[in-house]
């Protein structure tokens, strides 16, 4: 064992990754945002009265549901551009992250939509009831009294969403994008793919305190937010 | 002042109000009994526009409008008159109690904040709530909880306000609390339409008891009439149910 | 490129960029190696067109070439039929691999994949993607009665002198370069286990660069500053300087 | 692309990673197998608040849940072996580490990797059960075991059953990352089928197809087997 | 029968028993009166070991037990005698009303399933659900859960049967239904500890009332007594304010 691990390796390697934090900060942090926006869409959708609508919201969750991000990152990168071929659009030049971040826009909308459904569906008919009986009107009722209500509920999920994304971001290396993980398989590359386990701890060290504080964050959040909500005690 | 005419109404298949009128005149304390399922909570909401009825119509002063086809304005012209105090309060849980009353008054009817504070301030008082302003509904007790719903309804000034069932989700002993809030706001001449199954409520406030049941009207009069001397079966079978034998128990 | 009129056309050379010291990403963010370096070479002679290189993995790089999201693709490719029709194979090859067993000093005696078939042993995985496989994969179709245990794995979790000096396998294909580099190096990182694996060469093989199926005029020019460099031995430079061996001395016993 | 699709490789193709599922399935089946009662006592742990496994729990649901699975596969693919080579010397055990095939460590990382989430999934399953129904079981004269045998956990069930589906289908997509163990599954069968002739795009597509297909399977049975457990309820969505 | 004695029990740093005894003799209906926080339920769950006490015994027949230091055996065997009945039912809700009867005689008390069964409907019919065998509790009326709750009470055939404000979260409706089995079920001679609120069940069946406050017994004796005559200062506010001021209307 002492032959292969030489611990010196992880220590070394953390300082060189952790400036491609950046690229994985920026793929997921665009992909939240416009996820967001998307899923807000299909979440509307799903609720809504349209019956079309809602078939179309519920097909396209199970179809990304059921598909492996890999899979999803490829056709994305190269359909997308096969598709604009046809058309006769040449999307070669675009950048590679906006293929990154568009595959994972599709997928965290997917997952919000359903956190979202169901926050917004735990929120109590009565609550938009009382708010329109004192004279709000609906789009009153929604944004001062059923949304921020929705909000606090869905904020670990939400929490639990964007931690997915900052991991899946790693398959981004894939087609050529270099984020931290990325950065890891280069060193190990540069070093004849030798220490490679050493590099990796590196890697699970600095996810695992990643999403340590993103936790921490979102719990402070949720705190902030849910005033006069009871404290929900588990069992 | 309020005028409820022919309100028909069915879930599915089912009719649940089979063509009701109500008349409620300024000042009215109005109290509306019936078993459980006979439309006293689906009534009260058609009036609010909670449900859309089937078919009917609310004279309300000058405004006159058909409880199905009303238009959006109408609806907010309406439930301006009107506020309702749910049976399960429905406090607003992410606003203080003072926020619950003033969210209506600064929102809703768009007064200046400082106004609407002080009206607010004014309608917790009412109901024994002063050092309550900035609690959240979750840190009050269901009484407490019930008497903010009340201060929501009454700070909104409205014309006429529904309790659906006030107290019945209440501990007996909060119970009497919130009565006597009620009691308070009926002798300061605020029109009400009430439904409950506190007996000793309806004799003592109500000038006018309704009798529901099965979706239509059965029986209505004043207080000693209905209860000395109902004249249908199904009045006098529901009371004596409702009524515990020893309702006249002395102590 | 140097050029200067608007003629000047823009190419996309994607290299693997995690395969030193074929091709790498060094820690400059620079694309480099062996077939990089020669690329640039290339580049200098070929002023109408001006590289841009783009690192990427060899999944990527494969399709990408294909696709046409790029116009060349290095990945110290071998030649094999099936990629003859997917991509423009130039006539002049880039350079040369020496490909290896890597394997305990104990099986020194082990010389060719014929040999390590017969000793019934068991080979490190390959990458689908990579030519390796397919060498290995063509050899067992030749010879179906002393086949090698052929698995597809994956490049960047198979570490592959450390496996077979741990024993999780008894051999692994390896090319020179990195071997050299990983162990014979006096800084390489598994020097320390000089003395307990070796390699040893089965073959000399060519590699090339792939070009997309649209970009013959591209390959043409190609061959013409590779035939160029190789006389003027630029190749046999980098190639020491490189994988530490001038491998264009042995170019007479390559057969594929 | 440039040829456009190949239809016959890519109908082929759907046939080879077809053949990939028994492996992706019995892996997920494993998994489950010994994720789920470990997720469950785990989750007591937590709920319970028992001073050591709890903090254990609590750290080993942060670790797997905040790293990247294929950080996982990598780390247990590489250091299981070494420390139990090591171990195997020192205690003189005769036997040969690496003769083990690889379906064991996919194994062990997916059991891992799936109790951690299923430790969470029934800690919130729990807590949606009323504190009463322990009481009353325990007030009609049960034990503990027998209260969450009858009583607790058929309910908890029906509320964990969205989630654990849930946690299957990313279990089965999960496995497509046992290519970096040489596991004959979906993706790296048909990969290698598409390294012959260089069909990558076909591959994917059918590898898509394969999922696609395996998941909504999964995702119907669930909503099917949910749909018994909850009979008690008053309405099924 | 059932002694307890000098029990106590704190949560955190506030005591809420401070040294209470009961007994109760076989056929007693016992009914414990006392304003919310007194400690009523927290004494009930204690006598079921659904609490840990802090200290206290509990005499039982031949079974003297410290209720602090309880095996699990004696557990088992006290809670064999005892059966409780919850303000909210908690019913098994993946259970039909039958299984739900049968269910701690088959699997808590080993008898035959065919035997549990017959068991288990005669005390259904007793409290009038013949016919709600196979419904489950989400099915069932708010009345009917608790009649359920109670036959899986009586079905265990306990030496006594502890109630916990059975009727309180009941519909005012659905309250009369209840009463009216307990009453019956009182007549036959079960020994019966009941927390509840209503007076008219307490001055009908009782044969002993004891009022609680603050941890402590205030005051204890046969209904008419402490309706009638209440000693302390304590007992009499408590009624006047849960009696509504119309406990004497006439109907
Ligand atoms: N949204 C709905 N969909 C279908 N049926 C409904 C709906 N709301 C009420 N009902 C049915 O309408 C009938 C009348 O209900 P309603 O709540 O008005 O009765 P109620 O007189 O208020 O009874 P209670 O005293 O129990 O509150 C009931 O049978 C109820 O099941
Ligand atoms: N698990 C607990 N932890 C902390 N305090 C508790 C707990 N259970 C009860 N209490 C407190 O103990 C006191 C007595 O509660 P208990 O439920 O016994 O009163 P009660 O007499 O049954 O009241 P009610 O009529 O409202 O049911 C209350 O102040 C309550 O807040
Ligand atoms: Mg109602
Ligand atoms: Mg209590």
């Amino acid at each position: 064992m002492e032959k292969y691990f030489d611990a010196s390796y992880i220590w070394e390697s953390i300082p060189l990754l952790i400036p491609f934090l950046k690229m994985t900060f920026m793929v997921a942090g665009l992909s939240v945002l416009f996820g967001t926006f998307l899923g807000f869409i299909l979440t509307a959708a799903k609720i809504g009265k349209s019956k079309f609508a809602r078939k179309v919201a519920n097909g396209y969750t199970t179809i990304l549901r059921c598909t492996p991000s890999i899979v999803l990152l490829f056709l994305v990168y190269y359909g997308l551009p096969a598709i604009g071929d046809r058309v006769g659009l040449n999307l070669n030049n675009i950048h590679t992250a906006v293929f990154v971040i568009i595959t994972f826009t599709l997928q965290f909308a997917a997952a919000m939509s359903e956190v979202m459904r169901s926050a917004f569906q735990s929120i109590d008919k009565g609550q938009f009831e009382a708010a329109v009986s004192v004279g709000l009107s609906n789009s009153q009722a929604y944004r001062r009294i059923v949304f921020p209500q929705a909000f606090v509920v869905a904020l670990p999920n939400f929490g639990n969403s964007l931690l997915a994304v900052l991991q899946e971001g790693s398959l981004a290396y894939t087609i050529g994008l270099i984020d931290v993980v990325g950065k890891a398989n280069l060193i190990i590359a540069g070093n004849y793919n030798a220490h490679a386990l050493e590099i990796f701890l590196a890697l699970a060290i600095i996810y695992w305190i990643l999403s340590i504080a993103i936790e921490q964050f979102f719990l402070k959040l949720e705190k902030v937010f849910s005033k006069g909500k009871q404290g929900l005690k588990t069992a | 002042m309020l005028e409820i005419r022919d309100i028909h109404k069915s879930f599915g298949k089912t009719e649940i109000l089979k063509g009701v009128d109500v008349t409620i005149d300024k000042g009215d304390v109005v109290v509306i009994l019936g078993p459980s399922g006979s439309g006293k909570t689906t009534l009260l909401r058609c009036i609010n526009f909670l449900e859309k009825a089937d078919q009917g119509r609310a004279i309300f002063g000058d405004i006159d409008v058909n409880l199905k086809t009303a238009s959006k304005k109408q609806i907010h012209q309406i439930r301006q008159k009107i506020a309702f105090v749910f049976q399960n309060n429905n406090l607003f849980n992410n606003k203080t109690a003072l926020e619950n009353v003033t969210e209506g008054l600064i929102i809703g009817r768009k007064i200046p904040t400082a106004e609407a504070v002080e009206i607010g301030k004014k309608a917790l008082d009412k109901v024994g709530l002063s050092d309550k302003y900035n609690a959240y509904p979750s840190e009050l007790s269901g009484g407490q909880q019930q008497r903010v719903g009340i201060a929501r309804a009454v700070a909104l000034n409205p014309d006429i306000i529904l309790f659906d069932e006030p107290t019945s989700a209440l501990d007996p002993e909060l119970v009497g609390e919130v009565l006597t809030v009620m009691k308070n706001i009926a002798k300061e001449g605020t029109t009400m339409l009430v439904v409950t199954h506190e007996m000793g409520f309806a004799k003592d406030v109500a000038n006018k008891v309704i009798f529901m049941d099965g979706g239509v009207v059965v029986e209505e009069g004043a207080p000693h009439e209905i209860f000395v001397n109902p004249k249908e079966e199904r009045t006098q079978k529901f009371l004596k149910r409702v009524l515990p034998e020893d309702f006249t128990y002395h102590i | 490129a140097d050029g200067n009129d608007s003629d000047i056309q823009k190419v996309k050379i994607a290299y693997d960029q995690a395969s030193k010291p074929m091709s790498w990403l060094d820690e400059k963010g620079n694309a480099t190696g062996y077939d990089v370096e020669v690329m640039k070479l290339v580049d200098e002679l070929l002023p109408q067109y001006e590289f841009e290189y783009v690192g990427t993995t060899s999944d990527d790089l494969l399709v990408g070439v294909e696709q046409g999201k790029y116009q060349v693709g290095v990945k110290n490719a071998f030649w094999t039929q099936e990629r003859t029709e997917k991509f423009i194979f130039p006539k002049e090859f880039i350079g040369l691999s020496s490909a290896g067993l890597v394997l305990k000093k104990e099986n020194e005696h082990i010389k060719s994949l014929s040999d390590f078939a017969s000793a019934g042993f068991s080979l490190a995985p390959i990458a689908a993607n990579n030519a390796q496989y397919t060498v290995i994969d063509e050899y067992n179709k030749e010879n179906p009665g002393n086949k090698v245990q052929l698995k597809a794995g994956d490049a960047f979790t198979v570490d592959v002198v450390q496996w077979v000096n741990e024993g999780r396998v008894d051999g692994g294909v390896i090319i020179e370069g990195p071997f050299e580099k990983q162990v014979t190096a006096e800084d390489g990182p598994y020097h320390n286990l000089a003395d307990e694996v070796v390699y040893n060469e089965f073959a000399v093989i060519k590699t090339w660069p792939l070009f997309n199926k649209k970009e013959q005029e591209f390959a043409d020019a190609y061959d013409q500053a590779v035939k160029q460099l190789k006389e003027e031995k630029k190749t046999s430079e980098l190639s020491t300087s490189f994988y530490g061996r001038d491998l264009f001395e042995v170019l007479d016993a390559v057969e594929r | 692309m440039s040829e456009g699709l190949n239809y016959k490789f890519l109908v082929d193709t759907f046939f080879i990673a077809l053949s990939g599922v028994p492996i992706a399935l019995f892996i997920t089946i494993v998994a489950l197998l010994f994720a789920l009662p470990l997720g469950f006592l785990l989750a007591l742990t937590r709920i319970n608040r028992i001073p050591v496994l709890h903090r254990f729990a609590q750290v080993y649901v942060s670790f797997v849940r905040g790293t990247p699975i294929i950080i996982q596969i990598f780390i247990v693919y590489s250091s299981v072996p070494l420390l139990l080579s090591s171990l195997f010397t020192k205690f003189n055990i005769g036997m040969n580490v690496y003769d083990v095939n690889p379906i064991w460590y996919a194994f062990i990382v997916f059991t891992f990797n799936t109790t951690a989430v299923l430790i969470e999934v029934f800690r919130s399953a729990l807590s949606t059960v009323n504190k009463g129904q322990l009481e009353a079981a325990q007030s009609v004269g049960l034990t503990n075991v027998q209260a969450y045998r009858r009583i607790i956990i058929p309910q908890a069930l029906v509320v964990a059953m969205p989630n654990i589906c849930t946690a299957t289908v990313n279990l089965i997509k999960a496995t497509s990352l046992g290519y970096a163990m040489s596991l004959q599954e979906i993706t790296l069968k048909a990969k290698v089928a598409a390294n012959v002739g260089y069909n990558y795009v076909e591959a994917y597509i059918d590898i898509f197809l394969v999922y696609l297909l395996l998941c909504s399977a999964v995702e119907f049975a669930f909503k099917l087997y949910e749909k018994r457990l909850s009979k008690y309820k008053p309405s099924v969505v």
